[in-house]
């Protein structure tokens, strides 16, 4: 395992380093491509969300930075360094280690992530007493704790109950308490509110919010949602079949987008803000085909700036000159009319007002 | 839209259903009324389990309704024959929300949109290939290519487009859409819903859109009702109501819903709680339990649906918009 | 046999038609041979050109040999000649009784799943006890008694004792089909209940009917087994059925004991038999991705 | 939970009525001529109708199953027709032989197929789970009674291993012996335990078959769940996976099945009672069979249904246990 990133003096954009990191299915039909060679970081306490349409990878990649993908029919290259671990590469003993302790996930569907044989008391329970060695009482104690974190009423009648017999918020809570249960210092969470009700997925990312604040987390917040990660992020990623296509801070990404694919994604989403039969902008076709990708940009084939040279030659990302910044387009979006300077400045006035200190 | 001189398509008096579960009995729909104009869409939104999917069921008496009365131009559903009821229903149409469970995985495509024309017999041979054909052109199935494969080979977004044209097949007068773009990606929800409006001008529908989504709801209705435990909240046209709620419940909904734009504030004071169990709905108002302006008297009389002008419909004793006058 | 290769793909991937379907593979393909040949001889047994199964035309209890492929047995009778009747026996037995328990608790099985309420809940408890009662004592206590033996009774018998079982597994697969969206769908389109049972219903239960009549083959050819053993099949001196010549065998295998084929062929081949109806069964169950009933 | 156990027991009930009327008309309404297989040759009309009165068969159908009926529900199953034996005697003399023999069966097959299949499953389409699921495939294909057969020919006659052939059933001491000479209790012991390997293996490899691949294939679907990845995300041993969070689902599958099996074991497991000539239950029946005695048919076949009934309640009691959801539906 590396050790080398401790020696950077610049902690807080380390906490976290992807580098390359591709993920490949070996399926009956040829190798999947599911990630495609994502690099990131992520300094401490800082919310990072991860933005994409169904097959863009956004859940594959969560699950190999937490190493957490089955081991046949699957290749992981490049690096994942969290906190002086290597995750790509390691075995699973090694990542027993840090799993739950230090980096914890929430699942997109809290019905199926729950044991449906145990009581949901136990489930918490469980870590606390293999992992933290509690004792049986301790862990019952600190479990009805947690649930009264999450903000389940009565949690010791609740610490009894079954996964089905708790609605889907209170399901979601469950997991949440699961998750936290070792004080994790990296939370993924992967469609966390998805299924969920608006008024409850509000409530579900007040909380997530509030225990971040409470328990000094860096958070990657996975969704296909982008109003979810619009003012619940300090920066986001956009992820198109497996690649990154853009990211940078929220408000920039929002507002000042190089990739047409960013943009169509905000213009084919509906608005409540707009008037009524508001005509939406489309994406023409499907997502690509990860088994048959072509050498150039995925997005070419829907793209109405492609040219010739976007189907033949794969965009890097570039930086856009604004801090942080990057896209990965032959033929960009013209910068657009919101000044670099204020929007950097209120981003971090909005991170502050919202996220955290 | 709501103007008296447009013919009314679908009126609904009072409409229950009720579910017997073990001794116990759940009102899912608790007696709501409606009007539908023709030409409109009329939006039902809510959140789950507040009885919008089953309000749609009951008018295409997929479930049976308790209660009240579904009048289909003029006609009064309920009351008639299964056989005179049936001939009724060809004027309405519903589309599902899982597309992919709402084809038959062994059927081709042209058989599946073809199916209404062989149910009634409308159509035979070369009028009704050339009927399927041009449904399938018109919702962006390529029939020459596709017409022949099997269902099961379609992804979500194209199940939806061949429902679409299925429903369309004896060019119904109602469309009922059931959360038909809930299971899809942003995009192709977008291709979907530009769609509906499209088909919606082209065949002259008349739309029930029923969706949890207030975003999506807005942009492709006229009026919305808002439902909450098996009750109509309010119901108005959609850029007064979304602008100035006048239900409280209306108002955490809007303020609950995330638009994609960082710059908007989003309201951070959410709705605690659960919606009651609709076993053991509260007395009085639904909503009052969970609702921060409630008193006793929303413990003790149920508040009515009643007009505050400009078409909008409120049922709380202290609405959040006085007269629009 | 496995359907579980490749299921490490999350469900977000998108391939193109997904199409879940694996290759059917060559072993699928020896099994349909093997039962094609089986059904072949059993059907062309009068017409091929073997030795007649009941007349002693050789020396007892001889070995294999280019004459008696399969060697003769302890009445100097040809082995080969008598597995080859004895399919017609077993398999006769198998199918005619399945027959029986389809035509019966097919229809009844789809009409109650179609049609629920209370004759559904009258079918089903008739069913249900009939499935809680031990059928093979059932079967034997009838056939024991009921004098003189025949194919046409132990058809009769072991059909009907089947029809509970296929009407449990149909009901299931046509319950679990109608629960799906596309039947709403037919009928809100104003489909008949005709129509919905014959177009909508049917080929979706159809799968899970074929793989399951194709074990209810296999259980009844091996229960064919059991009677011949307890002597309740039909008398191996007319005609001798596969269960009918290993209990022969194991006989005469006291005093002969070195002529093993004569155990070894009939069994064999009754295994073997069972094996490619049970791999094909199986086979056309993940093929049609008949998952969500369990048999 | 309560309410969901009394329900079932009603059930309960409801069946063992229903069977004890289909054992007893299924009987009845046979063909066959009791007269004959009591009487032989002074079956005259004089003597038949004599010995109809004296049995009680001069009566009504409904009558003789309530009068039937009235007598099991006292305990008492009747005589035997024929050699006049107390029914509850015979059955209560060949029941502990069936039970001895699936009680071993069940612990060999449990005691293989669980392990087995943990490790199949754990890495599916390995080389092991291919293996194994290839030869329980196999062996699925393989009746019991030709399995028994082959272990007869095999174990008995060419290992020529001393008490395990047909015929060579030694039962337990009684319980005096216990404390009196314990010697010679082991030896009984030791003599039942070699004469029940072959109708143990013979039981147990089809047992064994069903629970490994039941067993296996639940526990990769299992294994697929989303609860499973969340059980490694926090980071707990497979170990403790596999059997706390895996094992207890997946065992649902695999006690239904036991049911099942276990049912026909109690009702197919005479084939090869009969084949090794051990006097159980389904010698007890076969033997009656043949001398058309029909009472002790009738009262044989109501109590292995009952019996059957009675397991299969006990397992789903069990499940019920084990899986919390099934009760509250």
């Amino acid at each position: 395992m590396s050790t080398e990133t401790n020696q950077n003096n610049n902690p807080d954009e380390d906490f976290l380093v992807v580098e390359n990191l591709t993920t490949t299915f070996n399926t009956a039909r040829g190798p999947l491509p599911a990630v495609g060679g994502v690099s990131f970081r992520l300094g401490h306490n800082e919310t990072l969300g991860v933005v994409g349409e169904s097959g863009s990878g956004k859940t594959v990649l969560s699950r190999t930075i937490m190493g957490l993908q089955p081991r046949t029919n699957v290749e992981v290259g490049g690096s994942v360094r969290f906190d002086g671990h290597e995750i790509v590469g390691a075995t699973e003993a090694e990542l027993r280690e840090i799993w739950g302790t230090k980096v914890a996930m929430i699942f997109q569907d809290p019905m199926t992530s729950l044991n449906p044989v145990t009581k949901i008391g136990k489930q918490i329970g469980e870590s606390l007493h293999v992992r933290l060695g509690m004792s049986k009482d301790e862990a019952k104690a600190r479990a009805i704790e947690l649930l009264t974190l999450v903000g389940i009423p009565s949690p010791e009648e609740r610490y009894e109950a079954y996964p089905t017999q708790l609605s889907g918020g209170m399901r979601q809570r469950v997991m949440i308490a699961i998750a936290l249960a070792c004080n994790p210092s990296l939370l993924l969470a992967d469609e966390p509110t998805t299924g969920l009700d608006v008024t409850i997925q509000a409530q579900i990312l007040n909380l997530l919010d509030e225990l971040q604040m409470k328990l000094q987390m860096s958070v990657i917040l996975v969704t296909h949602d982008l109003g979810v990660v619009a003012t619940r992020t300090d920066r986001i990623i956009v992820m198109y079949a497996g690649r990154v296509v853009e990211m940078g801070r929220t408000k920039d990404v929002f507002k000042d987008h190089r990739m047409p694919y960013t943009r169509a994604l905000l213009e084919s989403t509906p608005r409540v803000s707009n008037p009524s039969h508001t005509r939406l902008k489309t994406i023409p076709g499907r997502p690509p085909n990860l088994l048959k990708l072509a050498e150039g940009c995925a997005f070419a084939p829907r793209c109405s700036r492609a040219t010739e040279k976007c189907s033949q030659e794969r965009p890097n990302l570039e930086p856009t000159g604004t801090d942080g910044h990057y896209f990965a387009c032959w033929n960009p979006l013209d910068n657009q009319s919101a000044p670099v300077s204020s929007s950097t400045g209120s981003t971090k006035e909005f991170g502050e007002d919202n996220v955290r200190s | 839209m709501s103007e008296a001189s447009k013919n009314v398509v679908l009126s609904v008096k009072d409409l229950e259903v009720t579910f017997r579960k073990g001794r116990q009995r759940v009102s899912a729909v608790a007696g709501i009324s409606f009007d539908l104009y023709e030409g409109e869409t009329l939006g039902l939104v809510g959140e789950s389990g507040c009885g919008k999917s089953t309000t749609g069921r009951a008018l295409m008496q997929i479930v049976p309704s308790t209660g009240g009365e579904i009048y289909v131009d003029g006609a009064e559903l309920t009351s008639l024959s299964k056989k005179e009821a049936r001939s009724l229903r060809r004027k309405m149409q519903m589309i599902f929300q899982d597309p992919i469970s709402s084809l038959n995985p062994r059927r081709r495509v042209k058989d599946i949109v073809a199916e209404p024309l062989d149910c009634w017999k409308t159509a035979k041979g070369e009028e009704r290939d050339a009927i399927v054909y041009d449904l399938l052109n018109k919702v962006g199935i390529d029939p020459a290519v596709y017409g022949n494969r099997y269902a099961r080979q379609f992804s979500g977004g194209q199940c939806q487009r061949i429902s679409i044209a299925r429903s369309l097949a004896m060019r119904p007068r109602l469309l009922i859409c059931d959360e038909v773009v809930s299971a899809l990606d942003v995009s192709i929800q977008a291709q979907i819903l530009n769609l509906l409006e499209d088909l919606k001008k082209e065949y002259g529908l008349t739309m029930l859109f029923i969706a949890h989504d207030l975003a999506v709801v807005k942009n492709i209705s006229d009026r919305v009702a808002v439902m909450y435990l098996g009750k109509l909240c309010e119901i108005g046209p959609s850029d007064t109501l979304y602008a100035k709620p006048a239900h409280p419940y209306t108002s955490f909904l809007l303020g609950a819903a995330l638009e994609a734009d960082p710059e908007i504030e989003q309201n951070r004071a959410t709705l605690s709680g659960e919606p009651p169990s609709p076993l053991h709905p509260p007395s009085g108002c639904r909503f009052r339990t969970r609702c921060p302006f409630a008193t006793e008297k929303c413990a003790s009389e149920e508040p009515m649906l009643r007009d505050i002008g400009a078409g909008q419909q409120v049922a709380c004793h202290y609405p959040l918009v006085g007269s629009h006058q | 046999m496995t359907n579980t290769e490749t299921p490490m793909i999350p469900n977000e991937i998108v391939v193109e038609h997904p199409e879940k379907r694996e290759p059917i593979g060559l072993f699928t393909w020896i099994c349909v041979g093997w039962l094609a040949i089986n059904l072949g001889v059993a059907l062309l047994t009068p017409f091929l050109p073997i030795a007649n199964p009941k007349e002693m035309i050789s020396m007892p209890s001889m070995g294999m040999s280019l004459d008696h492929l399969m060697g003769t047995d302890s009445l100097g009778r040809d082995l080969f000649a008598r597995v080859a009747w004895g399919s017609r026996i077993s398999l006769g037995v198998g199918l005619g009784a399945m027959a029986i328990g389809f035509g019966i608790g097919g229809p009844l099985g789809m009409l109650a799943a179609f049609r629920r309420g209370k004759l559904d809940v009258a079918l089903s408890s008739v069913m249900f006890t009939l499935l809680a009662f031990p059928s093979i004592i059932a079967i034997i206590s009838i056939l024991s008694m009921w004098w003189p033996r025949s194919l046409a009774k132990i058809i009769l018998v072991v059909g009907i004792s089947s029809v509970p079982l296929v009407y449990r597994v149909i009901r299931a697969a046509t319950l679990s089909a109608g629960s799906k969206e596309y039947i709403t769908a037919a009928r809100v389109l104003g489909a008949k209940d005709r129509r919905i049972v014959f177009r909508e219903l049917l080929p979706n239960v159809a799968p899970t009917g074929l793989s399951f009549l194709l074990f209810g083959v296999a259980t009844v050819i091996a229960l064919e087994g059991v009677l011949a053993f307890l002597g309740l099949s039909i008398d191996p001196n007319t005609a001798p059925s596969w269960g009918n010549l290993i209990n022969d065998a194991r006989q005469s295998l006291n005093d002969t004991p070195q002529n093993w084929p004569l155990i070894i062929f009939p069994s064999a081949i009754l295994c073997l038999f069972i094996l490619a109806l049970n791999f094909v069964g199986d086979r056309l169950r993940s093929y049609f991705d008949v998952t969500e009933v369990k048999l | 939970m309560l309410k969901y156990f009394i329900k079932r027991l009603v059930a309960l009930v409801a069946i063992i009525i229903a069977i004890s009327i289909g054992s007893f008309f299924m009987i009845q309404l046979l063909p066959g001529d009791l007269a004959t297989s009591i009487l032989g040759v002074a079956n005259t009309p004089a003597n038949k109708r004599e010995l109809y009165a004296r049995l009680g068969l001069d009566k009504g159908l409904v009558q003789q199953y309530l009068t039937w009926m009235g007598h099991v529900l006292q305990g008492d199953l009747g005589k035997s027709y024929i050699t006049g034996e107390s029914i509850n005697t015979s059955i209560g003399k060949s029941l502990p032989i069936d039970l001895e023999i699936i009680f071993l069966s069940q612990i060999v097959a449990f005691a293989c197929a669980i392990p087995l299949a943990m490790k199949a499953a754990r890495k599916p389409n390995g080389l092991f789970d291919r293996l194994s699921n290839g030869l329980t495939f196999g062996l699925l294909s393989v009746p019991s009674f030709i399995i028994v057969v082959y272990l007869v020919l095999i174990i008995a006659i060419k290992a020529q291993i001393p008490g395990t052939g047909p015929g060579s059933f030694t039962r337990w001491p009684e319980w005096a012996w216990l404390f009196t000479d314990t010697g010679m209790f082991f030896t009984t012991v030791g003599h039942n335990l070699t004469s029940m390997v072959i109708p143990t293996l013979a039981l147990s490899i089809g047992s064994f078959v069903v629970y490994f691949r039941v067993l296996r294939s639940d526990l990769i679907a299992t294994l697929q769940e989303e609860f499973i990845t969340m059980a490694r995300s926090k980071g707990l041993s497979s170990r403790r996976i596999m059997w706390r969070h895996a094992f207890r689902p997946s065992s649902v599958a695999l006690l239904g099945t036991a049911g099942i099996n276990i049912g026909g074991l109690i009702a197919g497991g005479f084939v090869v009672q009969y084949l090794l000539a051990i006097p159980g239950l389904g010698g007890l029946l076969i033997a009656s069979i043949t001398l058309q005695d029909y009472l002790v048919i009738q009262s044989t076949v109501f109590v292995v249904a009952v019996a059957v009934i009675v397991i299969n309640f006990t397992v789903d009691f069990i499940t019920t246990l084990v899986d919390p959801r099934i009760a509250r539906d």
